[in-house]
């Protein structure tokens, strides 16, 4: 895993905002999809980028860290959105971003709490996203659980920029599967794979990904980018389609976050070669990196 | 002036109710709109500046090292604060602690960074230029495991930044690996070392846990420092509340956050009353209260760590309270501020 | 049996629905029935029991010194504690410290009784026999001022107690007035003296504001003592609020309680790895899962003080939450249970 | 102030005990009632003893110490109740203690969340209380706010004993005044003394109780026992009455407490006058304490 040659697109100025909650509601049994009024950020994100969220104080509980999470959808207001896309704006939602976030620790049983209409203060977009090469035609997305956010975005851009892709969208069960009304919305096609009944099992998800794609009509070719957030199976998964297909993988990963923004030093990412030399930090030379090599 | 129905204005129309937001600027810019000038002449005269040996700095609150980043210079109105202070440099390069490095507890949040350092010529080759572009003056951090490693930092940092702040609170590898700040004598070392190489203000950041603050403070004063800084983070043990085992890599990291603030209040009020040379309060500052209360118990200056990162403009918050206090209250300084408040 | 209608009954039936409590005992009665017979041959062999020096204790499990009393004998069950620890014992009669003597603040309370004392002929006459009258054996707190203060004390209640714990978080009077504890010398000096007057286990006490917990604990071992105790609350200056004046009479008092237990982890963690004698966890336990987080970092016992305020049963509910989480997993220690934790 | 010589009547043995709540509501303003289901505690508590309240979590904010509360009633359910007391129970009430409470911080702020029907734990009842030595005709007591809820026991104990009692009800504003329809139903003469109109204020109220008391009617001969809750002005009213009247008098005092029981030593009461020895106990020789000097 490495930090990627720098790109010629510019990334966006963070600002902090104290954006407008106006929608806070369960998916599923497991999930929370939060979308912020904040069409600064909607408008400059970039795919895979992500916001630390300030969490308010729940009852006499303070929590201290912004917790980091993915842009899962961005929905600028004004026509300054990249000039590619298309797509129609759903009323009402127009300088909007969308997250959805599992209840795990303190934080997000905290930021759950939260009530649609009061505010929320964010800072982002932070962080280097997802990358499509200029001329990338097809491309395969591969995200779990509340990782599928992580890669959403991509799958956004490759729609704007009418590349065409495959998302494999993992979970446990089926009806906890995030992302399939984006990806319709999106024109993305989805292969499902969860753990209930095997699907997600790496060995067989690798034989079904590779005969789908190496099969051998024109539709069938294999994808010219895979990308995938999270480390684990999955972004070994990856790492192996990439190596056997021979394209580049771009990974995104998390690590435990301060400040998000390149100061801090919290983020290091665990692949020191060197102990007098800093792994890259995930929040600013990531989330996304190159994976070349298998990640646990 | 003829009033000019721009693109905003159409999107405004077509897009729905969420795009009447999209004209405003974000938090972030009204944050910077709404700062005082301090230097604006109809503004009564209140005098927040603090005095660090030959240095001036023009508001008494500044970030603490580890805590601040150049990329802030973007989202804070950095002018309004007294400096900037460096994460810690040391002689040689150093990775850091592996993961987990930081983690957040009930009323804190514990680190081990390990502080990661590309040595004086990385820190003056990428670093020091950001912090140099910022309008308020650099106080670098240096430090070692010796006591003869900090003076070397300082003379390669030469004449770059406007100060010299000596985290003290680092293993002593020349004895058994207790930090050099918890002894008395190995802080003098420490800085009589630096003061032959510099005539910029030396600071001292000393560590809680110490047999005697005083001590260590007077020392610190006594070796020719022109300030302390009181104090670090308290080395601490996470555990993952589940599976029992450390969160950090490095088993052990520091405690930081609103917790420590009454162990550190009574570290300020002892320090302060031990040395006659500024002590600049570091624990748990996150509000005005909180930077009144240290100022209280004698300190003349506070850093502001832990706070940031969920409140980036904390400090500038804290400096505006400050300022606003000073206004309503009729009164030119933090002194007389305190003094009127302690008189009710 | 031929069912009476009896006083109560009548009573019941006339007085609304609240009286269908007044027959139920209290939750205190019923909590006393419901504990374990730790000697019913049909309980399987759980081994809570530790041993300090010559003394074996049935559980782990004990009070913090200044935060038992004899008086709780009617409220809880003693005999599932491993010892009771009295309030330190002083050579001469103190009157300890003006009001307020304590308040909380988040996640923790501070106080500064100031240990009052009677003196040992006082402790002997009026608290002791109290102690004794409890089923669990005594352990005496000894403080002292001056490090020859301790042994006369402790010859001085000579056959009285089954161990004794020296607080060493005490200002030193020959010196500094730094803490006894926080001086390997002084350390030394205290237990060796105390170790000629008794046979009985002698406990060292060590405060968390020293340079080195290992050289502290290494010292009280390389003495004569049988185990140290680890940690006593952290000095801490509580102000209020609203006047931003000590709360305290003393100004300054101990913080202890669910804040301090992250800083005394890493304390405990250090002192297990430096001595061979047991090392009992004192700061912050207040449940089963704290009791454990200090046993797997190397404790043998764990002494319950704060908790104990809000929730007097705590110290009974560790040694009941302990010896279930050993029936449920089927070992027949903590060491084990331990183990089978790690292995998950 | 000092302590009293030791009393003939044994003091109850205290207990802890999860006391479901049955009433919780907001009296005027500043304060709230609380009706604890708890029988032990209302059979055997003497007038001016209190409770160790264990506040619950608020969110995820843990109050450590209990906090001490007078018991301002006492309605045992069985005929256990002192042999002299024939008042009727009212049904519903009966095995209950009541409390009122100011909500002036953390932990009051807390307890202000408790439910109507969630228990608390109460540890009681604790400390020496008010005592008539046998005999009494005739008692004034003073309270102030909240510290009326101090010496209501008290004005209890009267009415079963045949105790003829005054009681000065003082506080800022008139609708403030607590204990107005407990003095009704125990048959108390009240004397109403607030800021607001300057009948609190200390000579004004001295005057007015001497002029009061020392009528030449039978109804007004001096009371035999003067007994007051709280430090300050009103303790001191009641230490110039009482030396005035040559009639003992008994103070109830607060102090910031940990166990309530007697070993943490954290309430000695700050009347030292040999540094070798501690200042008596506010939670076990007191809160009531006899009182010759006026107190500040
Ligand atoms: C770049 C990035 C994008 C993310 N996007 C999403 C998302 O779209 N949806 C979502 O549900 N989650 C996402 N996460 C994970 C999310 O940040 C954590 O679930 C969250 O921080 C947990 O906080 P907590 O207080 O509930 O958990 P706790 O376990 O109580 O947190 C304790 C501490 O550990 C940190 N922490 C714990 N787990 C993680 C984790 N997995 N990643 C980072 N820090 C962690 C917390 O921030 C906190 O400092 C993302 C993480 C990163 C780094
Ligand atoms: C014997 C006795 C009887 C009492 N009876 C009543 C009553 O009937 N009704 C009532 O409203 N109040 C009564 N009080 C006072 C009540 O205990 C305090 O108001 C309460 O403890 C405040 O807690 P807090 O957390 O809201 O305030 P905070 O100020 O946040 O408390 C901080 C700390 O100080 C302590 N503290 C603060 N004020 C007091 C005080 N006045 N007395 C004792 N400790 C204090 C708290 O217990 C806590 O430990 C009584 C006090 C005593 C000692
Ligand atoms: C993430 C992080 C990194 C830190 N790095 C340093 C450092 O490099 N040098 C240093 O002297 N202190 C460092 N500190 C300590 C802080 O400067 C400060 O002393 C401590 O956090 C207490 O202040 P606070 O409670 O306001 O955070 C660091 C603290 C944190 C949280
Ligand atoms: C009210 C109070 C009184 C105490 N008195 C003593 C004492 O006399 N001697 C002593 O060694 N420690 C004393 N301590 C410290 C405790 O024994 C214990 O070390 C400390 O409170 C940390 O444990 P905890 O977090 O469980 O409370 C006292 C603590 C409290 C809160
Ligand atoms: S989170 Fe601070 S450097 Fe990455
Ligand atoms: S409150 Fe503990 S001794 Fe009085």
């Amino acid at each position: 895993m490495s930090v990627r040659p720098p790109s010629a697109v510019p990334r966006p100025q963070p600002v902090w905002d104290d954006a407008e909650v106006l929608v806070h509601e369960p998916v599923g049994e497991r999930y929370r999809r939060l979308v912020l009024a904040s069409d600064t950020i909607a408008r400059t994100a970039q795919a895979g980028q992500f916001l630390m969220i300030t969490v308010p104080p729940n009852g006499g509980d303070t929590i201290l860290l912004p917790r980091p999470m993915a842009i899962h959808r961005r929905r600028p207001a004004s026509a300054a959105r990249p000039a590619t896309t298309d797509r129609p704006a759903s009323p009402g939602t127009a300088g909007t971003i969308e997250l959805i976030y599992g209840v795990v620790g303190r934080g997000t049983r905290a930021l759950a709490m939260v009530t649609v209409g009061s505010r929320l203060q964010v800072t982002g977009p932070l962080g280097r996203g997802f990358e499509f090469p200029p001329g990338t035609r097809t491309a395969l997305l591969i995200g779990r659980g509340v990782g599928i956010c992580g890669v959403m975005g991509a799958a956004e851009d490759a729609a704007a920029l009418g590349i065409r892709t495959t998302m494999v969208l993992s979970g446990q069960r089926p009806d906890q599967l995030l992302g399939r009304s984006d990806c319709a919305e999106l024109g993305t096609r989805v292969i499902e794979a969860t753990d209930d009944d095997g699907s997600s099992d790496l060995p067989t998800l690798t034989a079904r990904l590779l005969a789908d794609f190496d099969g051998s009509t024109a539709e069938r070719t294999p994808p010219e980018m895979v990308m995938v957030c999270g480390a684990g199976v999955l972004a070994r998964l990856a790492a192996e389609l990439g190596a056997h297909w021979g394209v580049p993988v771009q990974a995104s990963l998390e690590a435990h976050m301060a400040c998000g923004l390149g100061y801090c030093h919290g983020c290091a990412a665990p692949v020191q070669t060197d102990p007098s030399v800093e792994g890259p930090l995930v929040c600013a030379d990531g989330p996304v990196f190159a994976a070349r090599i298998p990640i646990d | 002036m003829v009033p000019v129905l721009d693109d905003t204005a159409v999107t405004d129309a077509r897009a729905g109710h969420a795009d009447a937001r999209a004209g405003h600027a974000d938090a972030r810019a009204a944050f910077f709109a709404a700062g005082p000038d301090l230097r604006d002449p109809t503004i009564p005269a209140v005098d927040l500046s603090v005095r660090i040996g030959s240095l001036t700095l023009r508001t008494p609150v500044m970030p603490a090292s580890g805590c601040f980043g150049p990329e802030l210079g973007a989202l804070i109105p950095v002018a309004e604060l007294g400096a900037t202070v460096t994460k810690t440099v040391f002689g040689s390069a150093r990775g850091g602690n592996p993961v987990h490095r930081l983690t957040e507890i009930p009323a804190g949040m514990v680190n081990s960074v390990g502080i990661p350092s590309r040595g004086p010529a990385g820190y003056l080759a990428t670093l020091h230029p950001r912090y140099a572009a910022l309008d308020a003056p650099t106080i670098i951090s240096v430090g070692g495991h010796r006591t003869s490693e900090y003076a070397p930092v300082v003379a390669a940092l030469g004449e770059h930044g406007a100060a010299f702040e000596l985290n003290v609170s680092c293993p002593n590898l020349d004895r058994d690996g207790t930090d050099i700040g918890s002894d008395p004598a190995a802080i003098r070392e420490v800085v009589a070392a630096v003061r032959l190489v510099t005539e910029k203000p030396i600071i001292v950041k000393l560590p809680v846990l110490v047999a005697s603050i005083a001590a260590c403070a007077r020392a610190a004063e006594e070796a020719g420092a022109d300030a302390v800084c009181v104090a670090n983070s308290i080395p601490a043990m996470p555990l993952d509340v589940l599976t029992r085992r450390p969160i950090l890599g490095n088993v052990i990291g520091g405690l930081s956050g609103p917790s420590i603030k009454p162990i550190v209040l009574r570290l300020v009020w002892l320090a302060s009353r031990a040395v006659q040379i500024p002590v600049i309060a570091c624990g748990g500052v996150g509000s005005v209260e909180d930077a009144l209360d240290y100022f209280s118990v004698g300190a003349s200056a506070v850093q502001v760590g832990t706070a940031s990162f969920g409140r980036p403009f904390a400090a500038v918050e804290i400096v505006r309270g400050l300022l606003e206090r000073c206004l309503d209250a009729g009164v030119g300084s933090i002194r007389e501020l305190l003094e009127l408040e302690a008189a009710l």
